[in-house]
């Protein structure tokens, strides 16, 4: 029962680490752009819930309605007025700005909140768990769970259903094009980044509410998030959600094993599948 | 025994078919040229021959060998030298020193030992006065040269020459011919691919006709330029 | 040659005394001028406090790092934020052979830069499999589990690691010879042997940069990094010369960072595979200084130095604004300092450019008796 | 009456590598004209530089008397000028009803173009509308482009190469379509290799080399052997 239950915990964990890739998954899918800032933005948006939270004394999930339409705010103006002029052939600018940039972020985080650990409190959904024929799950992870189901089944019928995600995908495939077509690029990524900040949002909020976090706590869930981007599969969103669930599981695994290997356990699983798969499960059929 | 031989070779980018069971030998020595319309896979023959694309079926026999799977590198190492539609200069070297490259990799010798052949190189392509400038800064047809004057330098047993003559005005269309004639007695084999007819019929002893990645017709130029056929097909009209 | 064309045929005169030339006035006059710098640098123990010395021994180790990260982004186009991963490899194999073998801390220091070039080979396995960005981040990730591993080595004190035993250093090879020659106290002679290791090798690790630019292998990497299909089609082997500059590189940080520890003498790996002091920082001194350029990391370096001692008690602060600083240059100055500089004077003092003198088409051509 | 579009002298650039030298021509309204020129001639290049994709000095291209030599492509389409771009540049990732919509994307306006009408011009591609549009026939994928561009019900239609890589009979079936956007009232630029076709439909004509008009009139006027000294240059004579 225990290892079931392991596996169950991984699973929901997973939810979590699915969250955390969706936002990289959907901007790299449009603009080709790894934004190595993607888990101090996390960080920033969890700073920002907690303010909103104790600020006016408001719920978390209260406080991440309305932290989401600022942190799109925040991802917009980035996107248009700073990332975009690094696109382009070279992969070097784009790089070393965004690893520029999380250094600021950190560090400016730092001197705003100062390095102690922050925890967001969600009140008596922090300990509540529902029982399964013995299994115990923590409402927490359920909701974070169900929480990633539903970004990314909405996030597809964006991309699938509407003219925005037809703009998203034709830009994508060809920005030129794109641009005779009518559609501005540079809109296009700055909504694009706009949106993955929402999600963002949403990561934080769980992130914020479930363990600590601190100033620099970005880039290790930067690396949790391509970790699920790279075992899915470039493209695939879905794959991403299968991406944080291996991840997940490999972690809750190998913590199981020895509390000390958590980290290392996902890694690992990370080079198998390189090793074994390096187009990711399920690729996306094209390119 | 040819020194390229081409069986059944074919390729496709999804539904659209660029190579379609294509065959047919060079001999050491000899010039081929190559026509047809746009998009009729001129390119895409290219790269199948020095591998910047795999088949899909057929193989690849050169000098003797089967090189259907090797690399570009590969093939260019025993003796493949090929030039680019669009040219693909190293920007930020020296013209010289883009030609040096060709010389020291391709023909696997010291910088020093192909220092001299290089230069000589530029003066026949008519590069020596641009030789210290970046590639960066050529002109269209200059970067064509250079194209050219890189793959010679390779010191190649055979030479795939795709568009090099467009855009040039008379005169140095007519020292074009005069260098890849040159080259060819020398006795390099050439393929060349061409849309400037006169330039391509002064050089080539057979044509190859391609439309829809197919081959139409091979023979000596004026069989094939009095074929209807390619008239119709290759100008659009009937001259 | 029988048809009409050949009355067009230019002349081929043969050509004379075809000279091909690298280095210029300049460059002449700035090797002596580079020459003198590491003979009064290497007499700085002797002149200078304690406190300037490690400060030197501090800029010299960033600025080996700092061309090896450049050699790698700027010329191989291997954008790797995991450098650290060979930086505390390297430092753990020093302690690990002096703690646990027993070596002399001299001769572990080469010891550990192959070590690090032995990490490297799988490594470079995986990380090669991912292209461009994903490489950037895949290199990071075998950073941390590197960080992770070393973690778990208990002889050398797990997550919270150790310190080199005082009699290993005490009796560094060589340190007897200092105290007896200069008379210098113990402490003081092993700053000063620690300082001369950074300087050879920063000065070696440029001299071998350098050399290779100039070679026939260098020159294949920059055709590489122009245009990988071209190079591929003329006959360069990209991946092999990847791999080789990607082991090499591993090699020197390994030894850098095993030089870096002995002079630290207590390790531990959050320290040891820190992502900001052995990737970040080394990275904002190349692009800050000018990236693909062998001058703007020294420059680099030296702007590094000023502004960290000017302005690192502001602490964060000071990271923010380096970081932003970073953002600009790259933004607005993408070639760096060294490329403002280059580009107003046309000073270049380390050519690798090959200037094709000589012939009988250049004798009109201006440059007097040296071309 | 003023042009619905004027070159005037337009010179167009990539990096330092110019492509078109001091280029006049004049499209009036309803009318259609053709550019011929052989491969590298600087046609596609011109029509680049019309659709926004190369920017130019504002003077050198007028629209309606307006300058807009400078505008980026999104803006360019917006005033009812949509290319056809050469290669057919469909997007792989959309399906072939959803490469059509896009084409509205940055112009909805009320006009003879809808999806329905399309579908009318090009039953084929009704029948095939949940297609990714990559899985396409060659000229499937052009009636797909052509059809795109129209989705904005552009006063002026730029086609680049229609019949680049197409066998004859199909490239007859997609000029048969012609007629019918004519009818329309569409004022329309055709880029062509095929000179018979160009000379068939164009109500005038001009031809392009090295990045510069050598010949131009109605195509009742030009003669033959002009045409071919203009498209190829001297010395063709080779060819007989």
């Amino acid at each position: 029962m225990s290892f079931i239950d392991t596996l169950l915990q991984g699973v929901l964990l997973g939810g979590l680490y699915a969250l955390f890739a969706a936002g990289l998954s959907l901007v790299f899918g449009i603009m080709r752009l790894v934004n190595l800032t993607h888990g101090d933005l996390i960080v920033l948006a969890a700073f920002l819930i907690l303010l909103i939270v104790s600020t006016f004394g408001l719920d978390p999930f209260l406080a991440a309605v309305i932290a989401a339409p600022l942190m799109f705010g925040i991802g917009w103006l980035l996107q248009y007025h700073l990332l975009n002029r690094t696109l382009g052939k070279d992969i070097l600018p784009p790089l070393l700005v965004t690893f520029g940039l999380s250094i600021v972020i950190q560090n400016g985080l730092l001197e705003g909140f100062t390095a102690d650990s922050r925890r967001i409190s969600a009140g008596a959904l922090e300990t509540a768990s529902v029982n399964f024929g013995g299994i115990n799950a923590g409402v927490m992870p359920l909701v974070t769970f169900a929480s990633a189901v539903l970004v990314i089944v909405a996030l597809n019928q964006l991309i699938y259903r509407t003219a925005l995600g037809r703009a998203f995908r034709a830009t994508s495939d060809d920005v030129v094009t794109a641009s005779l077509m009518g559609i501005r690029p540079n809109s296009i990524f700055a909504i694009a980044t706009g949106l993955a900040m929402m999600i963002v949002t949403v990561a934080a909020l769980y992130l914020g509410t479930r363990a600590n976090f601190d100033p620099t706590a970005g880039p290790t869930r930067l690396i949790y998030a391509f970790e699920a981007v790279i075992i899915g599969g470039l493209g695939s969103l879905w794959g991403t959600l299968a991406g944080g669930i291996i991840l997940g599981v490999a972690q809750t695994v190998g913590a199981a094993i020895n509390p000390e290997w958590q980290i290392l356990a996902g890694h690992i699983a990370f080079l198998l599948v390189l090793l074994l798969r390096p187009r990711g499960l399920f690729p996306r059929a094209v390119d | 025994m040819p020194i390229l031989e081409l069986t059944a070779v074919s390729k496709s980018f999804g539904a659209l078919v660029v190579a379609e069971n294509i065959g047919f030998s060079v001999e050491p020595g000899e010039a081929l040229g190559v026509i047809g319309p746009n998009g009729a896979g001129k390119s895409t023959l290219f790269n199948l021959i020095n591998g910047n694309l795999s088949v899909a079926g057929g193989t690849i026999r050169f000098d003797g060998r089967d090189v259907t799977h090797q690399l570009p590198m590969q093939r260019c190492l025993s003796g493949m030298g090929r030039t680019f539609q669009i040219p693909q200069p190293f920007e930020r070297l020296t013209v010289y020193e883009n030609i040096l490259v060709a010389g020291a990799f391709g023909a696997q010798a010291k910088e020093s030992e192909v220092a001299d052949l290089c230069a000589d190189i530029l003066v026949e392509t008519g590069m020596i006065a641009k030789a210290n400038m970046p590639a960066g800064s050529l002109t269209l047809l200059e970067r064509k040269r250079l194209e050219l004057a890189r793959a010679l330098a390779t010191q190649p047993k055979l030479l795939l020459l795709d568009e090099i003559a467009g855009g040039l005005t008379e005169g140095e269309c007519r020292q074009l011919v005069a260098t890849i004639k040159r080259v060819h007695q020398r006795g390099i084999a050439v393929i060349w691919i061409e849309h400037v007819l006169h330039a391509l019929t002064a050089v080539v002893e057979r044509i190859l006709v391609l439309n829809f990645g197919r081959v139409i017709g091979i023979g000596d130029p004026e069989t094939i330029m009095a074929s209807s056929e390619v008239r119709e097909i290759y100008l659009g009209m009937e001259v | 040659m029988t048809t009409g064309f050949d009355t067009m045929t230019t002349e081929i005169e043969a050509p004379a005394d075809w000279r091909v030339e690298t280095r210029t006035k300049l460059s002449g006059i700035f090797a002596v001028v580079s020459l003198v710098a590491v003979v009064a640098l290497a007499a700085a123990p002797f002149l200078v406090s304690r406190g300037v010395v490690q400060d030197l021994f501090f800029i010299l180790t960033m600025l080996a790092l700092a061309q090896n990260w450049n050699l790698l982004a700027g010329y191989a186009g291997l954008i790797s934020v995991g450098q650290q991963l060979f930086v505390g490899c390297g430092a753990y194999a020093l302690f690990g052979l002096v703690i646990l073998a027993g070596l002399d801390p001299i001769l572990a220091i080469p010891l550990a830069g192959l070590f690090a070039m032995i990490v490297a080979a799988p490594t470079a396995f995986f990380a090669f499999r991912l292209y461009g960005p994903y490489f950037a981040i895949g290199t990071w990730v075998i950073a941390e589990v590197g960080r992770l591993l070393f973690a778990q080595w208990k002889m050398l004190g797990g997550g919270t690691g150790t310190s080199l035993p005082r009699e290993a250093t005490k009796e560094m090879l060589g340190l007897s010879l200092l105290q007896d020659w200069f008379g210098m106290r113990s402490s003081a002679a092993a700053d000063a042997l620690a300082y001369w290791l950074a300087l050879a090798l920063a000065a070696l690790t440029i001299g071998f940069v350098y050399k290779l630019l100039r070679s026939k292998q260098g020159l294949g990497l920059a055709a590489v990094r122009d245009n990988e299909t071209a190079a591929r089609a003329l006959g360069v082997d990209a991946r092999r010369l990847k791999t080789a500059i990607y082991l090499l590189t591993a090699f020197l940080t390994g030894i850098v960072g095993a030089l870096i520890y002995l002079q630290k003498a207590r390790i531990s790996p959050d320290a040891a595979f820190s992502l900001t002091d052995w990737t970040a920082y080394v990275v904002f001194i190349v692009v800050i200084g000018g990236i693909g350029t062998i001058e703007g990391p020294i420059l680099g370096v030296i702007v590094f130095f000023l502004l960290q001692n000017a302005f690192s008690s502001y602490g964060s602060w000071y990271l923010l604004a380096l970081g932003a600083l970073a953002i600009v240059t790259m933004l607005f100055a993408p070639r760096g300092l060294w490329g403002l500089i280059s580009d107003r004077t046309g000073w270049e003092l380390f050519p690798v450019r090959r200037l094709l003198k000589g012939g009988p088409h250049r004798q009109d051509d201006k440059g007097g008796p040296h071309g | 009456m003023r042009s619905l579009i004027e070159t005037h002298g337009l010179t167009a650039f990539y990096g330092d590598f110019q492509a078109v030298f001091g280029v006049d021509i004049r499209l009036d309204a309803g009318e259609t004209i053709a550019v011929i020129g052989a491969n590298g001639a600087g046609k596609s290049t011109l029509m680049r530089s019309i659709s926004g994709v190369i920017a130019n000095r504002p003077e050198m291209i007028l629209h309606r008397g307006e300058p807009i030599g400078a505008l980026a492509a999104p803006d360019v389409v917006r005033r009812g000028i949509a290319l056809v771009p050469e290669g057919r540049k469909l997007f792989p990732s959309l399906t072939v009803e959803e490469n059509l919509q896009v084409g509205a994307y940055g112009r909805k306006v009320d006009g003879p173009w809808t999806l329905e009408t399309i579908y009318g011009l090009f039953p084929i591609l009704k029948e095939r509308r949940r297609n990714p549009a990559t899985a396409l026939s060659g000229g499937q994928q052009q009636m797909v482009a052509i059809g795109r561009a129209l989705m904005s019900n552009p006063d002026i239609l730029l086609c680049d190469e229609l019949s680049l890589g197409l066998a004859p009979v199909i490239i007859k079936d997609i000029y048969a379509a012609f007629s019918k956007i004519r009818a329309t009232g569409a004022a329309i630029v055709i880029v062509e290799q095929d000179i018979a076709q160009a000379l068939k439909v164009a109500d005038r004509v001009y031809c392009m080399m090295e990045g510069r008009i050598t010949l131009s009139g109605r195509p009742a006027e030009l003669d033959r052997a002009d045409i071919h000294a203009a498209y190829f240059g001297a010395e063709t004579h080779e060819l007989h």
